[in-house]
């Protein structure tokens, strides 16, 4: 077993999701992993070694059904294991969400408790670059409607380690909503057995709060960054949890500075952003000093060509221009 | 174990057994009906009366580490395993007593301790998970076989192939049961189902398939003793079982008139499988009739008791949603 | 072919729907209709003596197969055919979504505009009573969160008719979400071949706004009808379409009182009521004279018992003791 | 039309015509690839070296009332049917002059004046679509046949059974084309699939099926005017076409190593279609020569072409959403 707790080291977001299984999977026998290409670690390397570290037993290639993979995920869950299932574009995920909405979600209500899902989906998001649309969508608010599921949404290889583990631990569902973006993205890692995942202050800060969750996190943190340099103290949250909502922690951090951005990656219509912005500003309504604003992505499918696709979704520019707005908010 | 058909026949005990599932699926569900009618029960019920056959034989030849998952025409499939009747009837009536606590009512019903794992409202949703609880179970190296019911509806829901493929690769133990009642809601099957059929289909996704007289509840027990005893060595397979439900589709549906004629509900009565049970092995009218009145009793209480139990009280709207 | 225009009469919601269909069939033979026991007119009586009178070549029982059938249907309306796919419950709708999110709505963007998808989804939508929690979903929210698509909420009899007679007429996917709850309501008819179906006011007042949709228009008018016996004046407004949004309707709606409550059938959690609320609160921000309050759903799967099912919707009592909170609010 | 097997061997226009069609596809996808690894191509490319016969064949049969719609692997589909290659290539380059405008890439191509209706990138996602077309296309009296294509690791996706029964119960004019290229990026048809295949199952939903040789052209043209032709009169297929993808799944993807040797790869190469037709066909290597060079050529030009073509311009972005 790979020690724990003290070793601080420099992966992936990708590396740490692999990890995170590999240590959890050795301290846990009814953790099986489900999923295509998964075996040899395919396309992103989320699983790489698993199959010759765990046996095909516990690391199950399945054929393209996506929608009896995920049933087979609730059955076995129900049947006391643990799986994991990978679904490596949330545009794939439709295709399961019969058995992920209305049944893992549902069983337990509908059962009064006698019945627990104990599964965990782990799912690609966001654009991978000049994917287009099918390939490059943002499901998390759909999920995170859901009453019966919890839906995190990392920021780093840190947090992907820590929801993975945590989320491996419960009774009940969780989706680990992996954005694509940052899969590359290297960051210290300490292996911990038992991290909780609740909504972090990423970055200090007394003239604005920025309200952010998986890629969007190190967006905000870049702009604070630039803002910074001018003078501007942002206060990043990242959410980490999307359901359940941390709904004190977004109150305090709005409340800390009366100007606050969400930051979302999906439509501005029905996606995440209005509803943490409607907590923050009901939550802050008597301290507020401006609207909260939300910087959310472009209400289009993802288009293929580049230079288009680099329009739609949310830039350290963007955040920076909508923390600017609330910043220098004079109500009249 | 390995008696034959005609062998079976001569079992007096197991006949006055599944009689007696039979006659009990068949008093509850008339009760359940009219209590429904009589404003005792919400939204719907789906009765599987002139079905029992299927739910008594199936789940006659399990054992109790088997597990059962079913769809929205469910109860018989239940009472067949011993859910007991008033938590059912319960259930049906909303009560927080209800075999789901009066959360999931007459389309959702579990009894995890009798391995009853569920009924699913979504038309082959089911199907799937039958077969990760048997991944399940052979991965724990349990012994366990799932079972799981669907109608012949569900036969053109494409995750149902899909679970077989699953099946049929993994050789999971697992019996995929069509009850083939001749219709989903309005439409006959050779309207919804092209080809040869859903055993047919089977063997082509690679797994054994059995097609049995319905209303024989002699032969489904037969059949589902040679399909659970495959699958419990890893042969999956699909039975489907003929049969016909002699009321309208859900509560207030005409039984016939609109997508069938009285004559075909009038000769499918003919066959009742309760009737050729009796007949079969020679059940005197004597016992039958006692166990007629006892099953009676019995379901006459549980609405009793139904009727008198508590609805939920207002935690239980937040109670077992997540964490 | 039956008169319009002038007559009015006196029918449900779901006759409503059956007649605009009948109506639209009858202008256009483009228009098939695919559905379940869709013949028989079975389980509402939304397609009641179609097949008689247009034939089985129009009318198409099909299989319970939701995703063929939503594939199907795009691939007819691609072809030039304007197929009517219909779905009587929400729930088995996620059968459909990759065909209805990932091809429907993006092919005529993937396409550069070659491709038109001019489907209609007809969907019933929230609870029915004792349904469960599988048959009384609300998924308004995650439909119109995708480009794409239009999604209109029709609130009475007239309103479905209007709406299903101008989806028949668009080039480009509309959902219809018709609200089970109002199946059996009856409200006047006036037959149109060419209705708009903009957002409007319901009813005046100038004390507050309630924003609704679906069945939350009638709800909200008898909370006005309650509140107005006490002297407040609401004004109602039935949005109609969530997709597009009507944003300039709502501005003008909550800047005309400055007290603004959203009511939405869904969790109050990346539901609908977050989004129309904080267009209404940017839109509004310099006039509000509260902040605006949301009334949603519990955020519980729907329980079957009775008893438990009536506390999970929104009632005229939640939205008149919204309406009181706003106009009774005072800024400190 | 009612030419034999070897008739069509023996009609060296035919002959011709499908050399220069697999050949051109043949090049274009070098050259893609090419271009992918040389930063003109952004996203990802799905190549089908190794599988142009299936394209070729199954294309060459069609009429122009008929319509076609492809997946992931759909670059050859397109070219088979006269998509221009400048289009094509400017497509995959991101130009606002490319097929789909420079919104849809390698994985969304459309041009829907050849009636190629689309490439949809979720697997088995096209085949329901194709009912649709063919249902269109038969209540319109129209004549025309909907072709789709798509891989083996489809074949177990449940909506393509749902798509094969509905295309059975309406008999509708469609053949739906299973590329069994052997691998679904590195999953062996045998660990995805149980039973006897996708053929078998065909027969199973009541559709006809053929099993063909995907590196024999003239096999593969020959199958397809016969499966064109009863779909015509409202009797569907599936066709099986026995293929191998040369190189790795996608982009960067090593051709073996992982999931297949090496060996494997060249045994297949030692059957490859282009060499196979200029046998069969007699072609003369100079006559060979010279349509190689020529489709060369105009591949060079395209891509030429593509690299000083424009990018989409900001109102694109809105252009083509809703209304
Ligand atoms: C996915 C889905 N589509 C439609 C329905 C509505 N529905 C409920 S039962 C039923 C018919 C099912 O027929 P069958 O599978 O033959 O079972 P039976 O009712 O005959 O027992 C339908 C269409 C549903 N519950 N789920
Ligand atoms: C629903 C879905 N699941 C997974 C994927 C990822 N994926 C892309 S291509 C592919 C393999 C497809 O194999 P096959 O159908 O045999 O086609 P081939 O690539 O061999 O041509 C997979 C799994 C996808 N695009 N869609
Ligand atoms: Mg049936
Ligand atoms: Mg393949």
């Amino acid at each position: 077993m790979i020690a724990t707790g003290s070793l601080v080291e420099e992966v992936t977001f990708v590396e740490a999701v692999c990890a995170a299984q590999r240590d959890a999977m050795a301290e846990d026998d009814s953790i099986v992993l489900l999923g295509q290409d998964i075996v040899a670690g395919f396309p992103f390397g989320a699983t790489k070694g698993l199959a010759e570290a765990f046996g095909s037993d516990r690391v199950l290639n399945t054929p393209i059904s996506e929608s009896a993979t995920m049933g087979c995920g609730v059955g076995a869950a129900v049947a006391g294991l643990r799986p994991v299932v990978e679904v490596d574009f949330a545009g794939f995920l439709y295709l399961g969400l019969d058995q992920l909405l209305n049944n893992a979600a549902k069983m337990r209500y509908m059962s009064s408790g006698q019945i627990r899902v104990p599964l965990v989906v782990r799912v690609g998001q966001g654009p991978l670059g000049s994917f287009a649309a099918q390939h490059s969508q943002s499901l998390h608010a759909l999920l995170s409607a859901t009453p019966g599921m919890a839906v995190l949404a990392p920021s780093d290889a840190q947090s992907a380690y820590d929801c993975i583990r945590w989320a491996l631990k419960q009774q009940d569902p969780v989706v680990v909503c992996e954005d694509l973006r940052i899969y590359r993205a290297k960051g210290p890692l300490r292996r911990s057995a038992a991290p909780s995942v609740g909504a972090r202050q990423a970055r200090a800060g007394t003239d604005a709060t920025v309200l952010a969750y998986g890629a969007g996190t190190g967006i905000a943190a870049r702009a604070a960054d630039r803002l910074s340099r001018d003078g501007v103290e942002v206060q990043v949250v990242d959410l980490v949890s999307l359901a359940p909502l941390d709904v004190s922690a977004i109150a305090v951090a709005a409340r800390s500075t009366g100007r606050v951005v969400c930051l979302a990656d999906d439509s501005p219509f029905f996606g995440v952003g209005p509803t943490i912005a409607s907590i923050a500003t009901c939550e802050a309504w008597d301290v507020l000093a401006a609207p909260v604003l939300t910087v959310s992505a472009k209400p289009v499918p993802a288009p293929y060509s580049e230079r288009l696709e680099a329009q739609v979704y949310p830039t350290e520019q963007s955040v920076e221009v909508a923390v600017r707005q609330v910043v220098d908010w004079v109500e009249d | 174990m390995t008696a034959t058909l005609d062998g079976l026949r001569a079992d007096s005990d197991l006949a006055l057994d599944l009689y007696e599932t039979m006659a009990l699926i068949r008093r509850f569900e008339e009760f359940a009906y009219r209590a429904y009618e009589e404003g005792d029960i919400s939204g719907t019920v789906h009765v599987s009366i002139g079905q029992e056959a299927v739910a008594a034989g199936m789940i006659g030849a399990l054992e109790d580490r088997d597990k059962i998952i079913s769809h929205h025409r469910g109860h018989g499939h239940a009472i067949a395993r011993g859910v007991p009747v008033e938590s059912l009837m319960a259930e049906l009536c909303g009560r927080s007593s209800g075999s789901s606590g009066g959360k999931g009512g007459s389309m959702h019903i579990t009894d995890i301790e009798r391995g009853f794992l569920g009924t699913m409202a979504v038309v082959g949703s089911a199907v799937p998970i039958a077969a990760g609880v048997a991944l399940a179970s052979k991965l724990k190296g349990a012994g366990g076989v799932c079972v799981v019911f669907f109608g012949d509806g569900a036969v053109n829901q494409g995750v149902v192939y899909e679970s077989f493929n699953l099946a049929g690769l993994w050789s999971l133990p697992v019996v995929f049961v069509c009850e083939n009642n001749s219709y989903a809601i309005t439409m006959p099957v050779a309207e919804s189902t092209a080809g040869p059929g859903v055993a047919a289909r089977a063997r082509a996704f690679g797994i054994r398939d059995y097609v049995v007289d319905g209303q024989d509840v002699l032969e489904v027990y037969d059949t589902a003793r040679r399909a659970v005893e495959h699958a419990r060595r890893g042969e999956p397979s699909v039975v489907e079982a003929l049969t016909y439900r002699y009321m309208g589709h859900s509560r207030g549906d005409p039984p016939h008139g609109l997508y069938r004629v009285k004559e075909e509900v009038e000769a499918w009565r003919q066959r009742d499988p309760i009737a050729i049970l009796a007949a079969r092995a020679g059940l005197s009218p004597a016992a039958a009739d006692e166990i007629t009145e006892r099953v009676e009793a019995k379901v006459e209480q549980a609405l009793a008791y139904a009727r008198g139990a508590a609805e939920p009280g207002d935690p239980a709207l937040y109670r077992d949603i997540w964490g």
